[in-house]
């Protein structure tokens, strides 16, 4: 049951200004899977995640080279759209970032800008169904004119989930994104993303090994820079062909 | 999923990107207006006063006679020449200078050529080369404020005659000297020690340098301790309660009240109540210390708190009591920010102004203060007053003072920045 | 007398300071233990109490010596009866004299002989004041150094001293504050018990020079002339011109610098255009009558418009110029403390930058920006130089931007520069309008303050 | 088994502990049946018991990889650890008894027709009373009950007594008639694997104990044998 | 071979103004072991921690009632001076906080303030006697004058600690010191307070329960201000006592 | 044992290893004086050496609580923790081994002097073979090799068949001579855990593979009870 990959990343180099902070990192990312992308602090694994939605061209030290191909498609050809691309690769981040509004206009956002829904109707339709997919309708559906920043720190963290897929995107990125919640919170989202790999493909962030283990299917390895290994959770976990994943898997990094 | 390709864009997303590309554009406009102002109002301000630096010399002949002789003035002193009547003598050998003239009006207009003060000059220049006089000397001596202008070229000639200020005579006069080649430039060394001068080549920067200079060491002297150990208190030891968020509510207030309420303060306190000299540094002084101490007891409580709490337990974890957790860690690590605050603080009192105005320091002082307690003016107040005279040297004057003043502004930001730079500290 | 006695008493700190600190020692020798402080926080104590007294008794002779001085070199003159104004002219003239500055020729034996007895009294006085500072600066010191054993701590009470020293600075602040409303609200109250307050306020005639001229002779006249609603529809116009410069140059620059430009630009265009703030208003004032006048004179009269050389819109212009600054750092710092990952919220959400803007950033920021406004507004109304120079002195009730109009500040500068009469009701009123000026400003700083730290409170 | 774990840990434990109740199961029911088919001299019946075993270390295995799993995702503590580590120890004996209980299987073809029933019955006994223990063990491992546990643990020495009868018994038989010397091996050895799976058992309710309670019981070291001794020399 | 009890904590309420931190916690602490306390965030174990040598005195709204004895001597006694306390009961943080002075004078300050040396040499002597008990002396001792802030995280733990026993206290209190440390330097800063034990009290709050289980030999449990449990560290984590501390150590704290 | 553990993980991990290779040299130890004590047949050195079964046992609890303080404390992930839980099963391997092979010296008593060397000596041929595969085994561990492991694992088929030829002998044997049948139960009992030794070594083996690679070796069910299956038709 191999799935079709879904992302192509190829000889991925970034520089921040002098600072190389990716090499050569070649990777295939299947849909409808999670991938989890562990590795030391300042390996470059947030880097690698913000090359996917070219978030990084914010920063404007950051250059990046190579290709990444989503659905065949090289995200950083001159003519591509970045709005739309990122309409297409949706982001979850490490603190959540509800918007200092509603509830409501929190998920509605996306749909409005990108004018997804013909009228009022269909945008609340698209706000429920997006707060269903991310399993906190419930929780929120009597106070969705409340301030999203009045939730607590898991529910803030689902609704930003809940903003990501209401544009219906094909992949989301997320960055540690259980790293500010406590472990209930943690179990939570881990559910939820069980839930969505079914219709997104999914590439998490992670620093603890225990999650990576538990949620993803395959998991890559990053280590100054260098993608060290890509493989199944199961084998990176047990039977890494790296010494240096399996220093690093069994805390023995030095 | 998505089928649609990332580079198709439909209408929405074309319109959204020219927005994009409008509101970008007003930004580049409005950064642009700003900084054509900054370049207008300096090119304004430098191409107006510039020319103050140099000033005008007239080159004249001077032959000594019978009774004032080359050999008189060895044995004199400095001071004994300074106290001889050479007025007449000087007079006639200046006109002595232009045989071809007859008139005694023609005449008058001649001497109004030359700055007002051609007998001290010459006296200068006798008591400089007392011991090596011939009988004849050509000297140099300045212009009047008139000639200065039109040699500079600020002053057009070409304005109708009954309304310019020198008449076609007195140019005829000055093109001749050209001619001769005995008109030239020097910097204009006198502009920076004289005091002011109802003439306004005369006047000077001297005496409100100094009383800037004797206002700012006030300000430095009186707010620079109370504001940094006021600020200590306030942010390191002051219980938090209502006492001291009434402090720190006023203290914050305090630096947004305008300069001219404590002008108003200055004077109905320190010259009204206290009885404290008139037009003098020393209030000025205090008057704008009062109106930096916010300042910088804002930018030391800043600064204090981008002390991380970390080090403050770390001295407090090895038995270091409060006063010398902060005396010993805290304050040395804060005193950057708060030096820099200060500067800034002081800068801005040195380009103030308003308050000043009230407490009388915008009087006319010819003599250079030679103490806080004597009356002064400052820079800008003697911008100010320069502004307001109806000659037009004058405006080429107040152009220069607000060079020099805006030249001090920029070298204590540079200072500031240079601290800041220097010990810039990232936790 | 002066400088000896600073000599004397830094010369006996120092040696208070060794004093403490070997007593101390010696102390921690004998008996073998350390005391409860370091040694030199012994020799701080003794410091302290040697000069701590001694400063406040010199204070205190300080104030009270020229007044006995004067008692005693005029008491003969008391006797003969003369009266109390001549005797003050009488006193200054004997230390003119005696500082050499002759204004008689003749000199009055009776003024030498003042004089003398004057340089005599004031010998006298240096002396024992001396004497008694020393002596009770010893008594103490002698106190403090038999207090110094195993279980005094010494850093306590130093401390102690050194906090009280911090918190009096600290309520300089306070005094100040109480120095501006006092001294401004003791001439207006007495401004306001011969003018109405309702005609201050409300009167629509400024013209204060005219009841200075007439001495006051005509109360309705008076009344007349202090109304000071042209100098608030001038401040309000001028500070409203300014506004409509500098509101939408320095919140677009503002947001340009903090998104848009790249860091090589914003690291030099920032600080150009922070050096307008750092200008002194002076120099507004003078490019505002020098070049901007001129220029809106010429500009007006080429589309046949009257304008007159001393504008509220030349004022208000490069009062705008001015702000620009204050509005873009301030709103630069507001819209930046709007954490990153909000902005980084709405780009993943394939938003445009300025849909970031306008839809998250301002919005999120907007208490603040506000208040950023607010605080410029307060600025504009109390500045002072370029209304002084460039606005105009006539007070006259216009909203015609091209007309002269005069302010609350100018006309406060115009009342009370050079030498005034304190009691008459024109000074008095510059105080009242002092008055109205701090309040105003007082308010808007207060609002503006408070929702400016609410806002930067809730992203930290 | 899906390729890999997401649901919660509980889940995940709670699916090592019915893992474990349902291998339990499985060997309950090859004992009963290797009893029976012994009993019936059944040998089809013994040959299809035979395949079953592989069914039994299946699921050891996969509670391996799940024990595995949750050391490696979750970081047990206090009793999850407990449980994760004893369901190790649990399978692996549980796996023993398994191959006991086929080994009996097995043996049933060489178990002459000729035998003595009584010593055979008396071993159908004995499997029954193992059986009963392996059914007690397992009803304190569903409910975690510690006093059922120590039940089990102390029935064992009456196993082990039945054990030491019947080795007398078919010595002296093997010495009685000698062609059921080849015979009565088997059955020495059917007595002796079914000896085992009560020792077992006893292990189970050790660990079942341990998990409880935290605390070990004190772990007898094969009595068994020292009973067989003691029998010897009489 | 228990130990003698070192600190004696009975009935300590603490109040942040009009929120109760701490309920009527009783604890014993024994001499030259290490105890470790733990507990879910917000539960009161910094503010334990702080008040054994009073460091919550700094804070205004704070309020403590009850006593701690150390030695006997309740610290909370008027005539207690804390600087003197202090000077007996070291603390060493989360975050390392060397003062940005150099390496020599971060250790010499304590002994400095507290006029422990008579001279330069004896100064020199406590400096690199601690120095080389925080076993960090090889490292250091070649540039001693180079500023605390330029050594690594785990060499400015071991510098703050060395600056911590520079006063030779009694007791040492670490409050999650290993949290900003990466794991090599967890380990080295374990094997320390494993020698440190011999010499000093030690108390530590971790987060981590394997560090707790790695290193100390009591544990405390906190929960919503009460010291739910208090054990042998083996106990706690094998076979607590409390269903709550169950729970929690077994990671079902709910 | 300290009350406590502060070495650092690899220092543990080391002595788990090092109390595995301890316990292994003991039981290998045990091994071979069960069978000098059966060659010779010593019966007072023999009870000497059921003495020594207890401190096997001692060392595999302390490897069980090493093992769960690891685990507690350390997340073992990958081969560590392949390390830590076959640790557990290769300690109860150890242990079982040692127990066989007590059992093995509590028979030495029963073994009649009058007994045939031939078959004893065959045992004890036997049972050097399995000490080598014992030694070669934590050798194998030891050195982490996958390759001597897989030796040893494949070595025990030898056993195995000599145990099947032992076995077929000593039935003959009691056939022959009735009066030898309480001994040859017992000499049966013997090679029966000599065979069982050889048994548990193949599964140490397989640990031990599995530690190296990650990979389980097809753990072989228990075949000897096959072959003697096969034994017995013929
Ligand atoms: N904006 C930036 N400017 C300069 N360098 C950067 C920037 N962002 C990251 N880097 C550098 O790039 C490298 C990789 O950083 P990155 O954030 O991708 O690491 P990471 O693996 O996500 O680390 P962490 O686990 O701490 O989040 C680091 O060395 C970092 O210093
Ligand atoms: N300075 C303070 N002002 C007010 N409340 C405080 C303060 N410090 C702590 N608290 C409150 O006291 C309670 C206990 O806090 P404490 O810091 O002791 O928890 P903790 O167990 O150390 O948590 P963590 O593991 O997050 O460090 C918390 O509810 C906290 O909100
Ligand atoms: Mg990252
Ligand atoms: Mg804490
Ligand atoms: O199960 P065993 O064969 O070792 O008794």
């Amino acid at each position: 049951m191999e799935n079709k990959v879904k992302v192509c990343v190829e000889n991925l180099n970034v520089h921040y200004g002098e600072k190389q902070a990716l090499f050569d990192v070649c990777m295939d990312i299947n849909q409808n899977e999670i991938t989890a992308l562990i590795g030391p602090s300042g390996c470059g694994k947030s880097t690698f995640l913000r090359c996917l939605n070219r978030m990084n061209d914010v920063i404007d030290i950051c250059k990046v080279e190579g290709s990444i191909k989503i659905d065949g498609q090289n995200i950083y050809d001159k003519d591509i759209q970045v709005e739309k691309l990122r309409e297409r690769v949706g982001m979850v981040f490490q603190k959540p970032n509800p918007f200092p509004k509603s509830i409501f206009e929190n998920v509605a956002y996306g749909p409005r800008i990108h004018g997804l829904a013909k009228d009022k109707t269909e945008l609340e339709e698209i706000v429920h169904t997006s707060l269903k997919k991310a399993a906190i309708f419930d929780e929120v559906k009597d106070r969705l004119d409340e301030t999203g920043t009045s939730l607590s720190g898991g529910q803030q963290q689902r609704l930003c989930i809940a903003r990501a897929i209401s544009v219906n995107p094909d992949v989301i990125l997320m960055d540690e994104p259980c790293s500010a919640l406590d472990p209930i919170a943690t179990a939570k989202i881990e559910a939820l993303m069980e839930d969505l790999k079914k219709e997104y493909t999914i590439i998490i962030v992670t620093h603890s090994m225990q999650q990576a283990a538990r949620v993803s299917k395959k998991t890559g390895f990053f280590h100054l820079g260098n993608l060290i290994e890509v493989n199944d959770t199961e084998t990176i976990f047990s039977t890494p062909a790296n010494d240096k994943t399996l220093d690093y898997v069994t805390g023995r990094f030095g | 999923m998505n089928s649609n390709s990332l580079k198709i864009s439909n209408e929405n997303l074309k319109r959204r990107l020219n927005a994009e590309r409008r509101f970008k554009f007003y930004g580049v406009i409005a950064i642009s207006l700003a900084l054509i102002f900054v370049l207008i109002l300096f090119t304004n301000i430098i191409s107006k006063g510039y020319s103050a630096f140099y000033r005008t010399l007239i080159e004249i002949k001077i032959e000594f006679n019978d009774k004032v002789q080359p050999e008189m003035f060895k044995q004199m002193s400095d001071t004994e020449i300074n106290k001889l009547d050479l007025y007449s003598f000087s007079k006639k050998n200046i006109y002595s200078n232009f045989p071809d003239i007859e008139k005694k009006s023609d005449k008058k207009k001649i001497i109004k050529l030359f700055s007002i003060e051609f007998e001290e000059e010459i006296k200068t220049y006798i008591n400089k080369n007392k011991n090596n006089l011939g009988n004849t000397i050509n000297l140099y001596i300045s212009a009047s404020d008139d000639i200065d202008q039109i040699h500079k070229g600020n002053y057009s000639r070409d304005i109708p005659e009954e309304r310019r200020r020198v008449s076609n005579f007195q140019l005829s006069i000055y093109d001749e000297l050209v001619g001769q080649n005995k008109v030239k430039f020097e910097f204009n060394l006198p502009f920076f020690s004289r005091g002011d001068s109802r003439e306004a080549e005369l006047a000077g920067l001297g005496g409100s340098l100094i009383g800037s200079f004797f206002t700012m060491i006030i300000v430095l002297l009186l707010s620079f301790p109370f504001g940094l150990f006021g600020a200590i208190y306030l942010e390191e030891f002051s219980k938090r309660n209502r006492f001291t968020d009434f402090i720190e509510i006023n203290i914050n207030n305090l630096a947004a009240v305008p300069s001219i309420v404590f002008g108003l303060l200055g004077l109905g306190i320190l010259l009204n109540t206290f009885e404290l000299p008139r037009s003098t540094a020393l209030v000025g002084g205090i008057t704008l210390s009062l109106m930096t101490l916010p300042t910088i007891i804002i930018a030391t409580r800043a600064s204090l708190r981008s002390v991380p709490p970390s080090i403050r337990e770390g001295a407090l974890a090895v038995g270091a009591s409060k006063v010398q957790t902060v005396m010993h860690h805290v304050v040395p690590l804060a005193l950057p920010g708060s030096i820099t605050g200060t500067i800034i603080g002081i800068a801005r009192a040195l380009g103030e102004t308003a308050p000043l105005l009230l407490i009388g320091m915008v009087a006319f002082i010819v003599d250079v203060p030679s103490s806080p307690l004597d009356p002064s003016t400052s820079l800008p107040v003697q911008a100010y007053l320069w502004n307001d005279s109806a000659e037009r040297a004058y405006e080429e004057k107040t152009s220069a003072a607000i060079i020099i003043l805006l030249s001090f502004l920029i070298l204590f930001n540079l200072i500031a920045v240079f601290i800041r730079r220097k010990f810039e500290t990232k936790w | 007398m002066g400088l000896i006695t600073f000599f004397l008493l830094v010369l006996f700190a120092i040696t208070s300071f060794y004093l403490g600190y070997f007593r101390s020692n010696r102390v921690r020798v004998i008996e073998k233990q350390r005391p409860f402080s370091l040694d030199k926080y012994y020799g701080y104590y003794l410091a302290i109490w040697s000069v701590v007294p001694a400063v406040i008794i010199l204070f205190a002779i300080l104030i009270f010596d020229g007044f006995i001085v004067k008692n005693y070199v005029l008491s003969e003159f008391y006797s003969q009866g003369i009266d109390q104004s001549e005797i003050s002219l009488l006193f200054t003239q004997i230390e003119n004299t005696r500082n050499g500055i002759k204004l008689f020729n003749s000199e009055d034996e009776i003024i030498v002989n003042a004089v003398n007895k004057l340089n005599y009294i004031e010998g006298i006085f240096d002396i024992t004041s001396i004497i008694t500072v020393f002596s009770v600066s010893s008594l103490f010191l002698l106190y403090g150094y038999r207090k110094i054993n195993l279980n005094f701590d010494a850093r306590l009470i130093v401390e102690k001293f050194i906090l009280i020293g911090f918190f009096l600075c600290s309520l300089i602040a306070i005094l100040v504050t109480v120095g501006i409303i006092f001294s401004l609200l003791y001439e207006t109250v007495r401004f306001f018990s011969q003018v109405p307050i309702l005609d201050f306020l409300f009167g629509t005639n400024w013209s204060p020079q005219r009841a200075f001229v007439r001495d006051a002779a005509d109360a309705a006249d008076i009344e007349n002339a202090f109304g000071a609603v042209p100098l608030f529809s001038g401040t309000f116009l001028i500070a409203f011109i300014a506004m409509c410069v500098s509101i939408p140059v320095g919140l677009l620059t503002a947001i340009y610098m903090s998104e848009y430009a790249k860091s090589s630009v914003r690291n030099t265009a920032k600080p150009i255009i922070e050096i307008l703030a750092g200008i002194p208003t002076v120099v507004y004032g003078f490019f505002a009558v020098i070049t901007i006048a001129p220029f809106i004179r010429s500009l007006g009269g080429s589309i046949g418009l009257d304008v007159s050389s001393e504008s509220a819109l030349a004022a208000g212009l490069v009062m705008g110029i001015m702000i620009i600054p204050f509005v873009s750092s301030l709103s630069d710092d507001v819209i930046s403390s709007v954490p990153q990952s909000l902005r980084e919220g709405s780009y993943a959400m394939g938003a445009t930058k300025s849909e970031t803007i306008k839809k998250v950033i301002i919005p999120a920021a907007l208490p603040g920006i506000i208040g950023s406004f607010l605080l410029a507004v307060s600025r504009a109304i109390g500045e002072t130089m370029i209304v002084v120079m460039a606005a105009g002195l006539v007070a006259n009730l216009t909203a015609n931007p091209l007309e002269a109009s005069t302010t609350i500040t100018t006309q406060i500068v115009v009342i009370l520069i050079g030498d005034q009469e304190f009691d008459s009701p024109k000074t008095m009123s510059a105080f009242a309008l002092g008055l109205t000026l701090f309040v105003m400003t007082l308010i808007l700083n207060f609002i503006a303050l408070r929702v400016v730290k609410k806002y930067t409170e809730k992203y930290e | 088994m899906s390729d890999h774990l997401v649901e919660s840990y509980d889940k995940q434990l709670e699916l090592i502990n019915s893992n474990l109740v349902k291998m339990g199961g499985l060997v309950e029911q090859q004992v009963k049946d290797s009893l029976k088919a012994l009993d019936d001299k059944d040998t089809e019946f013994a040959e299809e018991i035979l395949k079953k075993d592989d069914k039994i270390d299946n699921l050891e295995k996969e509670i391996y990889a799940l024990a595995y799993k949750i050391i490696a995702m979750r970081q047990p503590m206090a009793n999850d650890l407990r449980t994760v580590v004893s369901a190790l120890s649990i399978a692996n004996d549980l796996e023993r008894m398994g191959d006991h209980a086929t080994n009996v299987a097995k043996r049933v073809a060489n178990v002459k027709v000729s035998m003595p029933s009584q010593s055979i019955s008396k071993i159908v006994q004995m499997g029954d009373d193992v059986q009963n223990m392996i059914k007690n063990v397992l009803d304190a491992f569903i409910k975690m009950s510690e006093k059922k546990a120590i039940t089990v643990w102390d029935s064992d020495i009456d196993i082990d007594e039945t054990y030491l009868s019947i080795y007398r018994e078919l010595l002296q038989m093997m010495a009685d008639n000698p062609e059921t010397i080849n015979g009565c091996a088997h059955l020495l050895t059917i007595a002796k694997n079914i000896e085992r799976i009560g020792d077992y058992a006893q292990n189970i309710a050790e660990d079942i104990h341990f998990i409880v309670t935290g605390e070990t019981l004190e772990r007898k070291s094969d009595n068994a044998g020292q009973w067989e001794d003691l029998d010897i020399k009489t």
